[in-house]
């Protein structure tokens, strides 16, 4: 299945859909903690991710693309968040937001999972306690780039984050 | 075109061929339509909350629709697995397919008898405005299928909504829409039209303030209808997380998407034909206002840009009410509905026809 | 685990015998500010009885706080109420004072009191903003975005930070205004006002909004005081009581301000009380940046903070939501012995079942966004 | 410190050790003369000084028995008063545990203590044998006063609940018990409020380790299954299911189901 890749219908399909799922983004409404402040943010009159096309958020996970999980995932929540991320329908993807959903963040207590991956695949990790919003758009456009090398041939986790 | 007509013979071309063109660029034109309307709102949004909108997908951002809906359709498409199969499968396709019927039967410029070679419109009933009543009847009930099919609490509790808020509002809409009729005479909706040009003037000035409150009953009921802010209960965000739609993914969800705003489109259709004089120019009655007929235009295109000029200042003001109201409650809805906009309504349908007996 | 907790009501049947429908309100919903999870009984749309269910969020921060030393503590009170990280540093660092005898000069006085009240309009602009939205305006959100990316560049200009800002030290500040700041601040809040007018030119009026929140969670005083609910909440429901008059700290005895009260205990006039509180803390930072005396901005502290052998407090602060509070017992180390929170959002919230009882679902989303939740200090 | 600190470092800080040669020797002579002098000085302006220049006044306990409110409580349940104490200002009275809800309803509903603030716990191991302690904090809006009470509790023994007094203590006390494994009598729902049930240990006791107590219990066993799902104690987390056996086309790919 290796030269699917070379494919020259495949390679046209993946051009049109990557365009618009990367240009379609639509994020799951869906704040934990202090990022999500941060998260609301970003759709304010300075930061505008509409300019994305990613300003749709979604209250319910069935039509939302972007699983932004903003804030500490306690292991009262963990199963919450996995439930939600089930109920996503493909392509999507999971953006760790801050330092508490990429790894525990100060939280190393009793209470806090240490890290949202151990409850969802992540594809994208933005840095910061909160992280700005210019930080979240930068996760955002980061994502973009990774959906641009999404092929039908593969699925998206095997696609190596960066740019 | 001529040639076609010799070719398959007259009958053939006006009952088979000319209508489905017809359908076909009809159907291509509304779906653009709809799609750039979703553009838009976001985009007159972002006018009103001071922002910019989308502006990254294409040259301003004027493909964003186009990406949403493919995107839209490449998404996996769930079933839960409660669901009842049937009704759910079925009820994006009640909501979308009469809203895009009731378009067969308006008038989007003069008829054959004016342009002298084509009708600007797929077909005249005669029982035209009973038509649009029905068929818009019907969408409510893929709401309600939709609610009650997804096996979801919030999905349920928002058909619930809409089949109630629906009740109240077909009530006072169908009461507001006998006002045109008894000031046209007729339920053909190019006859209405013709009827205002007949009158010289726009339904919803004759017999003031009787036209105006049937415009205002039907244009409010119409916007409680499409489930358009500040009405949007059904599906309303803060509320039910996404109403009767929660469980619906991808491409079914789109159809739920587009049946609003073909909706809305459908509403604002109507509401021009019946009271704002649909494709005739303003004062069609003032001969040196002429010009505005748009004559140069040829086969009677300048019905239709008037036509759509009136259509596109409805759909703003929806957009604008999203941006400007906050949302009614259930049971204030239906307060509205009955105390006060049905004996308004009644009140309407008997001044105008205390108008025409004194005319008479 | 908790089928068996719903009280009352539990025999209640319609009319048709059939038994109202559980209703699960979260923990992932809009219009919980976050993590709350409700459990509710509904008859239709009438909600028959309500059960809160918290702790989404409990991160251990009382924990932490026995592990670090006193000053290390101030970034974890950050994250609380994160979106009123001032007043909860100044609840902190006032108890700490208290606690060690330190005495803060009058310049510190007068910056932390200029921060906390930028710090409430933020919050309540915040707090403005998803109220609005919960009720399904969405504008005002956009409107109270923009002035509150005002307050926080004046944050970020302060201390570097928009949102945690770590922006006090027991015994004073520790960093004095930067160049221009205090004009960059009196400008935004000599304009502030005519902004709160534009909000209120969207609501206050607004027939939609006023049949949405006239008359909805009704919170009588007698209630309000029974739950310990605090802050505009209680102010809202006709108690006059905010501890900047009550027991005046850092600079708010030499500033001039009013608390307003209104008396109809619903979500309107909670909804008025925070919009004029905006106003007036407007006001106090304008009279603050008057009066803003030189000198230093630390006392004379010791190297290492250390609480007495034998001693606890109690300091509360007005923050935005209602009194935050810290009790700090001492045990002659570096690090605080027991640091509990009185955090007011637990307390305002433990009341809304009372609130909704017998109320639509689309009540609870007002009366939800009226309580001015975060889950961050609920939970800690 | 951690922070920018404004001003140098005090007269008293201690010098780094140098290498004693004769003209250090001299030189530190001096230096300490100086030093001396300068400390004389600054006794002599403290007088003047501000008090925040001033080395801070760490408050003291003290005793509060002529403190009406005390008297009038001693005069009404006695013995059940163990102590009053004040510090930096705040009243704080111990209370025999049998009597605490009397107390508090008296507080209520003769001293116009109507407000309560805060329910709280804390743990003093060393203590034998009532090792933990309620503390409950009231303010009275008439006389604009707070007031601290506190009962010493041995483990196991139950609190009389002030739900019956305050509707407000519902929540609070959960979480005393939630955090420090205090029962209180009469409450109508004792259950964990910010944790899960099934959780194991009360984490504020002072032994609780911060990373919790693994015990490999699931925590939401009614929702996975065996070996998946979050454990308690942070320290193994969430368990992933295992992975997807080789040769089972992997998700994440929409366009296998969907390719038109």
């Amino acid at each position: 299945m290796d030269n699917v890749e070379a494919n020259v219908l495949t390679t046209t399909y993946d051009k049109i859909f990557n365009w618009a799922r990367r240009s379609a983004i639509w994020p799951m409404q869906f704040g934990l903690a202090c990022c999500a402040i941060e998260m609301m943010a970003v759709l304010d009159p300075r930061h505008d991710m509409s300019r994305f096309g990613a300003e749709v958020f979604r209250a319910t996970p069935r039509q939302s693309d972007l699983m932004i999980v903003a804030g500490t995932v306690t292991e009262k929540m963990a199963p919450i968040v996995r439930r939600l991320w089930d109920q996503m329908p493909e392509p999507k993807w999971a953006l760790a937001m801050g330092a508490c959903a990429t790894c525990g963040g100060p939280y190393r207590t009793y209470a806090v999972t240490q890290g949202v991956d151990r409850v969802v695949p992540v594809d994208v990790y933005v840095p910061g306690c909160p992280p700005r919003p210019e930080a979240l758009l930068w996760g955002l456009m980061h994502l973009q780039r990774k959906i641009d090398r999404m092929t039908v041939a593969k699925g998206s986790d095997q696609v190596v984050a960066g740019g | 075109m001529e040639g076609i007509k010799e070719v398959i013979g007259p009958t053939l071309f006006h009952y088979a061929l000319a209508p489905a063109l017809k359908i076909a660029v009809l159907l291509v034109a509304v779906l653009t339509l709809i799609a750039y309307t979703t553009f838009a709102e976001r985009k007159i949004l972002g006018f009103l909350q001071v922002r910019t909108g989308p502006n990254r997908v294409g040259p301003w951002g004027v493909l964003q629709p186009i990406a949403d809906v493919a995107k839209l359709l490449v998404k996996q498409d769930i079933m839960p697995t409660q669901a009842v199969r049937w009704a759910y499968v079925l009820a994006p396709c009640l909501v979308v397919g009469p809203a895009l019927v009731i378009f067969s039967v308006i008038p989007f410029g003069p008829s054959a008898e004016v342009t002298g070679n084509m009708n600007w419109f797929i077909t005249d009933v005669n029982v035209g405005l009973l038509f649009v009543v029905a068929m818009a009847t019907i969408g409510v009930y893929g709401l309600i299928l939709g609610g009650w099919a997804s096996n979801n609490k919030f999905s349920l509790l928002g058909g619930l909504r809409s089949a109630a808020q629906m009740i109240s509002y077909e009530v006072p809409q169908g009461f507001s829409l006998v006002v045109p009729l008894l000031m046209a005479g007729t339920m053909s909706l190019s006859g209405i039209v013709d009827a205002q040009i007949e009158q010289g003037r726009w339904f919803v000035f004759a017999f003031f303030p009787f036209g105006l409150l049937a415009f205002f009953i039907y244009f409010v009921a119409g916007v409680a209808e499409s489930n358009r802010n500040p009405f949007d209960l059904p599906e309303a965000e803060s509320e039910l997380v996404a109403g009767f739609h929660t469980e619906y993914s991808g491409m079914r969800f789109a159809l739920f998407f587009l049946g609003e705003y073909a909706n809305m489109i459908v509403i604002s259709a109507v509401a021009v034909t019946l009271f704002l004089g649909g494709w005739s120019r303003p004062f069609s009655s003032v001969e040196s206002l002429s010009f505005l007929d748009l004559g140069f235009l040829p086969g009677g295109m300048g019905g239709l840009v008037w036509f759509t000029l009136k259509l596109l200042v409805f759909l703003f003001v929806y957009i604008w009410f999203r941006g400007t109201f906050p949302r009614y409650r259930f049971d204030q809805l239906m307060d509205l509905g009955w105390k006060w906009m049905i004996p308004a309504a009644l009140i309407a349908i008997a001044g105008t026809g205390l108008f025409k007996i004194l005319i008479r | 685990m908790t089928d068996e907790i719903l009280t009352g009501a539990d025999q209640y049947e319609t009319l048709f015998g059939v038994e109202e429908m559980e209703l699960n309100f979260g923990p992932q919903h809009p219009a919980t500010h976050g993590v709350l999870r409700l459990k509710m009984k509904i008859d239709g749309e009438r909600i028959v009885d309500c059960y809160p269910i918290i702790g989404y969020l409990h991160r251990g921060t009382e924990k932490l706080f026995e592990l670090h030393p006193f000053f290390q503590n101030v970034p974890h009170t950050d994250r609380m109420d994160y979106v009123a990280a001032a007043t909860n540093n100044l609840a902190y660092v006032g108890a700490v004072e208290k606690l060690l005898g330190l005495v803060v000069p009058p310049r510190a006085r007068y910056i932390r009191t200029i921060l906390s009240e930028l710090q409430r309009i933020s919050s309540h602009l915040l707090w403005l903003a998803t109220h609005a939205i919960d009720i399904g305006a969405m504008t005002p959100f956009f409107y109270t975005f923009r002035e509150r990316e005002l307050v926080l560049d004046l944050f970020e200009e302060y201390c570097g930070a928009r949102l945690t800002l770590n922006c006090m030290r027991p015994g004073g500040q520790p960093y004095d205004l930067t160049v221009g700041w205090a004009e960059k601040s009196a400008a935004f809040v000599d304009s502030f006002p005519a902004k709160v007018d534009e909000y209120e030119g969207l609501l206050t009026e607004n027939r939609i909004w006023k049949k949405r929140t006239i008359g909805i969670g009704m919170l009588p005083p007698e209630v309000a005081l029974e739950y310990g609910v605090t802050g505009p909440m209680l102010r809202g429901s006709g108690i006059q009581w905010d501890i900047r008059k009550a027991m005046p700290y850092e600079a708010y005895d030499e500033v001039e301000f009013e608390v307003p009260v209104f008396t109809n205990c619903d979500t309107y006039d909670r909804y008025l009380v925070r919009m004029e509180e905006m106003r007036q803390s407007a006001s106090i930072v304008k009279q603050c940046l008057d009066k803003l005396p030189e000198g230093p901005i630390m006392a004379k502290r010791p190297r290492v903070l250390k609480a007495p052998k034998e001693g606890e407090v109690y300091h509360s602060v007005e923050g935005p939501k209602g009194e935050i509070g810290f009790y700090i017992v001492g045990d002659g180390t570096a690090n605080p012995y027991r640091c509990r929170v009185r955090p007011p959002s637990l307390y305002n919230i433990q009341v809304l079942p009372e609130m909704v009882r017998g109320g639509l679902i689309a009540d609870l989303v007002a009366v939800i966004g009226t309580t001015d939740i975060v889950l961050g200090e609920v939970d800690r | 410190m951690s922070d920018s600190e404004n001003g140098k470092p005090e007269n008293g800080t201690p010098e780094p050790e140098e290498p004693q040669t004769e003209a250090k020797a001299a030189a530190d002579e001096a230096k300490a003369k100086a030093a001396a002098a300068a400390k004389a000085k600054a006794q002599q302006d403290d007088a003047e000084k501000e008090p925040w220049e001033k080395d801070p006044v760490v408050p003291e306990l003290a005793e509060a028995d002529g403190d009406p409110l005390v008297k009038e409580l001693v005069s009404e349940y006695g013995e059940s008063i163990q102590s009053a104490q004040s510090f930096a200002g705040d009243l704080v009275l111990e209370v025999g545990l049998s009597d605490i809800r009397d107390v508090c309803r008296s507080l209520k509903e003769r001293h116009g203590y109507t407000l309560l603030v805060d329910i709280c716990g804390a743990h003093f191991p060393q203590r034998e044998p009532e090792q933990l302690e309620v503390i409950y904090i009231f303010y009275s809006l008439e006389q604009n006063r707070r007031v601290r009470l506190k009962v010493r509790v041995s483990e196991g023994v139950e609190v009389p609940s002030l739900t019956p007094v305050y509707a407000g203590a519902n929540w609070p006390e959960r979480e005393v018990y939630d955090m420090f494994g205090i029962r209180f009598s009469q409450h109508p729902d004792m259950t964990r409020i910010l944790l899960w049930e099934g959780f194991n240990g009360h984490p504020l006791l002072k032994e609780f380790p911060l990373e919790g107590i693994d015990t490999g219990a699931a925590i939401y066993p009614e929702y996975y299954e065996e070996s998946a799902g979050p454990v308690a104690g942070t320290g193994t987390g969430w368990k992933p299911p295992a992975p997807p056996a080789p040769g089972e086309p992997d998700g994440g790919d929409a366009g296998e189901s969907e390719t038109p």
